[in-house]
């Protein structure tokens, strides 16, 4: 166990996840993929707290990545209620051509 | 008595099995895990066989069905705009014929959005077959030309009563009420003494009355403007009163005329068919069970007229 | 020796449970399975001794993700993946690209040449990082505070439809018209 | 506090359900009271047994396209739930373990629930099982926030997140004493959490069961252990937190706990009897808009009194 494993775990994570992120046409399943990306650096976060600088502000900045992941399940299913409101549409590719 | 065929392992059917129960008995009955039984109850059999038995009654519908395509032989949900004007899945529920505290033979078929009714229809009640009589029996008697007393009316209206408030206490999940307006029922079905159902029934009407938790849980309920008077609360409180005012009757010898019967307070019985889809459109579902516990028990339009039915 | 197996233990669930995700039809397994790799996660935060943070992120994740279920179920098709169904777009250009992210990432971890770790680790970290958001880290605490708080005013306007005019009418003095009567009567 | 080793695991699970099956017991022989049965006192007291033993025998039944997957696991979830978060109880000085961060351990695995009884009642595909499951995560929304500020209010006012270091906070002054918002609240959602007494909508009886619709045998068996298991849990939980651990005169440390875990059971039990269920679009109001304000003034009193 060292840190190099655990950063290989957060860079498999984070890479499922922008797998995820990049191909699914739907906005709520692109949401997951933005979580599990979230989860990967979560992960790296802990391994550099405890390997590297087992300083608090290591602490702190898992803490922010929750808040992030929070903030983003949120809004994104908020916009995604406005959206399904509006158009009854749940996918990205359609939601594209309300640019237009 | 289990409240579902998961947790039966008996099925018992008292009373005549009429073509409207034929077939969700026999459906209740496929749901009913191993170790089980069947028994059917006549008439006069009810003491000896129900010692051991538990009876189940059960909800109706297990699955969606209505429109949509059709995978693997399942039928999918199809959408339609809820009240927040999104538009989402909506399930095709059947509530009834047999539904714990669910009025027997009553069939109402809802459009369910997660536990808000978007749409209610009621089967035509004509296709109601079994029960009508029980209510009637102290008349009985009417027609061999024997007495029929006003203590005798007033103790077979208190059980109607307390037979529609057990219900609507049970769904509404105070069960220890409910059951204490069960035991009461039975044991004035059974022609327990009048002056402890009196000391009782009081005792009841004023635990009710006192809960504040139940006036606030039920008003504002089932209310509307053309059909039905007040909400449940309301409805719940004035067979609280009539409760009250004709125990006080129990004793009574005093002979009834015939034509007199059934007049008296009672509210007026509503069509199910034309009322029930108007107040329940829009509610939960918890509301909803409510609402239906809440009406007169099940009378269907074509008994007014007879013994016990309606004012006229 | 117990650690290095709990570590590949939670860490290969972790990433199974998360490619699982894309990979399952069925919407509620697909949260669920969301679920189950946080909290392989917390586990392996928790092997590394920051038992507040593992446990808050288990606490966090299981509301957070029943309540993305429910979303799931409103607004996905097919939620319980009884019709199979693929809705990707440009699959393999995504995979290239997390294939390829990955092995830069992986090639950097082992490369780069890691700093010794400086410092020793707190006894008591959840007092630690108590101490650091009160004391050092406040205006980070401050600005969290204020981002979750624009969250929750921000997504109450976007995805409710009616706003207190139309509850309470014009001059907001009416009695609340609400499809269904709250237990306040405000 | 002494921490437990291996072998109070093991003991813990089973002195839980001994708990929950006396409370089982004296509930079954109320009930017989109360329905004028016409049976003694015993047989109504064996009732939980038979129970058990009806349901082992009974045969696990399945519905037309579930999901075994989540049902199964939402199932045995529940009790895991329970025995997870019972981990941290403490009796008298002595517990299975006593973690740093005890208090967030207990809310966090009392959570799992939240999952658990949505898959239970995703998993049938049946639509009463379903709206159980659904009005579970409504009353979690409720419940949750101001219980989380209950803990936190015993939490500050020791000084500690560790179980144990709250109870030795109480030497002086029980926590009900000076924080009897959080410790009402407490109550309220202990019974919320366990879908309890006048929050047992999800398995409410005008959905036929609900979530336990469904549910047959060895299944229903483990989710029903798991309800009371929580029940116990919960009611032992405001022991530490509001009324003083183990302490009290005579009395030996783990004989106070249990008798104090009693009384907060019997309470929980009366309000079952007590009280209709609370539907969650009454209760929602009444919740964020009086009860977490409450209790947040009362983490602020209480901070107050702390610092100054």
């Amino acid at each position: 166990m060292n840190l190099e494993l655990f950063l290989l775990l957060g860079s498999s994570l984070l890479a499922i996840g922008l797998y995820g992120a990049l191909s699914q046409q739907s906005v709520v399943m692109l949401m997951m993929g933005l979580e599990l990306m979230f989860n990967g650096l979560v992960v790296a976060a802990a391994a550099f707290w405890y390997y590297v600088a087992p300083v608090a502000e290591g602490q702190v900045l898992i803490v922010v990545l929750m808040v992030v992941m929070a903030v983003e399940m949120a809004v994104g299913f908020a916009v995604v209620t406005a959206i399904f409101r509006a158009r009854d549409v749940d996918m990205t590719d359609m939601a594209a051509d309300l640019r237009e | 008595m289990a409240l579902n065929p998961a947790d039966a392992d008996l099925v018992v059917v008292a009373g005549p099995l009429t073509h409207r129960f034929t077939e969700p008995v026999e459906r209740i009955w496929r749901q009913v895990p191993r170790p089980r039984a069947f028994v059917r109850v006549r008439e006069h059999e009810v003491g000896d066989r129900l010692d051991t038995a538990s009876v189940v009654l059960s909800r109706g519908g297990e699955h969606e069905d209505g429109g949509g395509e059709v995978p693997n032989g399942l039928v999918m949900a199809d959408r339609g705009t809820d009240r927040d004007g999104l538009a989402l899945d909506r399930l095709h529920v059947p509530l009834g014929p047999l539904l714990p505290n669910w009025p027997a033979g009553l069939v109402v078929h809802t459009t369910l959005q997660g536990d808000v009714i978007q749409h209610a229809q009621v089967d035509p009640p004509d296709e109601v077959g079994v029960g009508e009589d029980f209510w009637r029996w102290p008349w009985w008697p009417a027609g061999t030309g024997e007495e029929i007393t006003s203590g005798g009316v007033a103790r077979i209206r208190l059980v109607e009563l307390l037979d529609a408030l057990g219900r609507l206490f049970a769904v509404a999940g105070w069960l220890d009420v409910a059951v204490r307006a069960g035991v009461l029922r039975d044991f004035l079905l059974e022609g327990a003494e009048s002056a402890w159902v009196r000391r009782r029934l009081l005792r009841l009407i004023t635990r009710v009355r006192r809960s504040r938790t139940w006036w606030w849980l039920t008003a504002e309920l089932g209310e509307h403007r053309h059909s039905v008077v007040g909400d449940v609360s309301t409805r719940c409180s004035a067979w609280l009163n009539e409760m009250e005012r004709i125990v006080v009757d129990l004793d009574s010898t005093e002979s009834v005329p015939l034509d007199g019967l059934g007049s008296g307070d009672r509210s007026v019985p509503v069509s199910p068919q034309r009322v029930l889809p108007e107040l329940l459109e829009g509610t939960e579902f918890a509301s909803a069970r409510l609402i239906v516990a809440s009406l007169e028990p099940w009378r269907s339009p074509d008994e007014v007229g007879s013994p016990g039915g309606v004012d006229d | 020796m117990l650690t290095a197996v709990l570590f590949w233990l939670f860490g290969v669930s972790a990433v199974v449970f998360g490619f699982l995700v894309f990979r399952l039809d069925s919407m509620a397994r697909v949260t669920f399975a969301l679920l189950a790799s946080f909290v392989f996660v917390a586990c392996e935060v928790l092997l590394l001794g920051l038992s507040y943070l593992g446990v808050v992120i288990v606490l966090m994740m299981v509301m957070e993700m029943v309540i993305m279920a429910v979303f799931m179920i409103m607004y996905m098709m097919n939620p319980a993946g009884l019709m199979p169904m693929a809705m990707y777009h440009n699959k393999p250009g995504a995979m290239s690209v997390s294939l390829g992210t990955f092995a830069v990432l992986a090639t950097g971890t082992f490369l780069v040449d890691w700093p010794e770790s400086r410092g020793s680790r707190p006894s008591d970290t959840t007092k630690s990082l108590g101490e650091s958001l009160m004391g050092p880290q406040m205006l980070t605490m401050m600005v969290l505070g204020l981002v979750l708080f624009a969250t929750i005013v921000a997504t109450v306007v976007l995805a409710t439809n009616r706003g207190r005019y139309d509850r309470f009418g014009d001059d907001l003095r009416a009695r609340p018209d609400d499809p269904v009567p709250g237990g306040v009567r405000r | 506090m002494t921490e437990g080793t291996g072998w109070a695991v093991l003991v813990l699970p089973l002195a839980l359900t001994a708990f929950a099956l006396l409370a089982l017991a004296a509930d079954a022989v109320v009930e017989v009271r109360v329905a004028h049965a016409r049976r003694s006192v015993a047989a109504a007291a064996a009732d939980p047994w038979r129970e058990v033993a009806r349901l082992l025998v009974g045969q696990r039944r399945t519905t037309v396209a579930a999901d075994g997957v989540l049902w199964r696991s939402g199932v045995v979830t529940v009790p895991l739930a329970a025995l997870l978060a019972a981990l941290v109880l403490p009796l008298g000085g002595f517990a299975a373990a006593d973690p740093g961060v005890g208090i967030v351990w207990f809310n966090a695995m009392e959570i799992l629930g939240w999952a658990a009884l949505w898959t239970a009642g995703w998993g049938p595909n049946s639509p009463l099982s379903l709206i159980g499951g659904y009005r579970f995560v409504a009353q979690g929304m409720c419940y949750e926030l101001p219980h989380m500020f209950a803990l936190i209010t015993a939490a500050t006012g020791a000084g500690t997140l560790r179980v144990g270091g709250i109870v030795d906070a109480q030497a002086e002054l029980w926590f009900v004493v000076w924080m009897p918002v959080g410790f009402v609240v407490y109550l309220i959602s202990a019974a919320a959490m366990a879908f309890w007494g006048p929050f047992d909508a999800p398995l409410g009886r005008d959905l036929s069961g609900g979530v336990v619709a469904e549910l047959s045998g060895v299944d229903r068996l483990v989710l029903l252990t798991g309800r009371w298991l929580l029940v116990v849990v919960a009611a032992g939980m405001a022991v530490p937190l509001f009324l003083g651990g183990g302490r009290g005169p005579l009395l030996p440390a783990w004989l106070w706990t249990l008798v104090k875990t009693a009384l907060v059971l019997t309470f929980l039990l009366w309000s079952r009897r007590r009280f209709p269920t609370v539907r969650m679009e009454r209760f929602t109001e009444v919740s964020w808009l009086v009860l977490l304000p409450l209790t947040i003034l009362q983490a602020l009193i209480v901070a107050l009194v702390v610092l100054v």
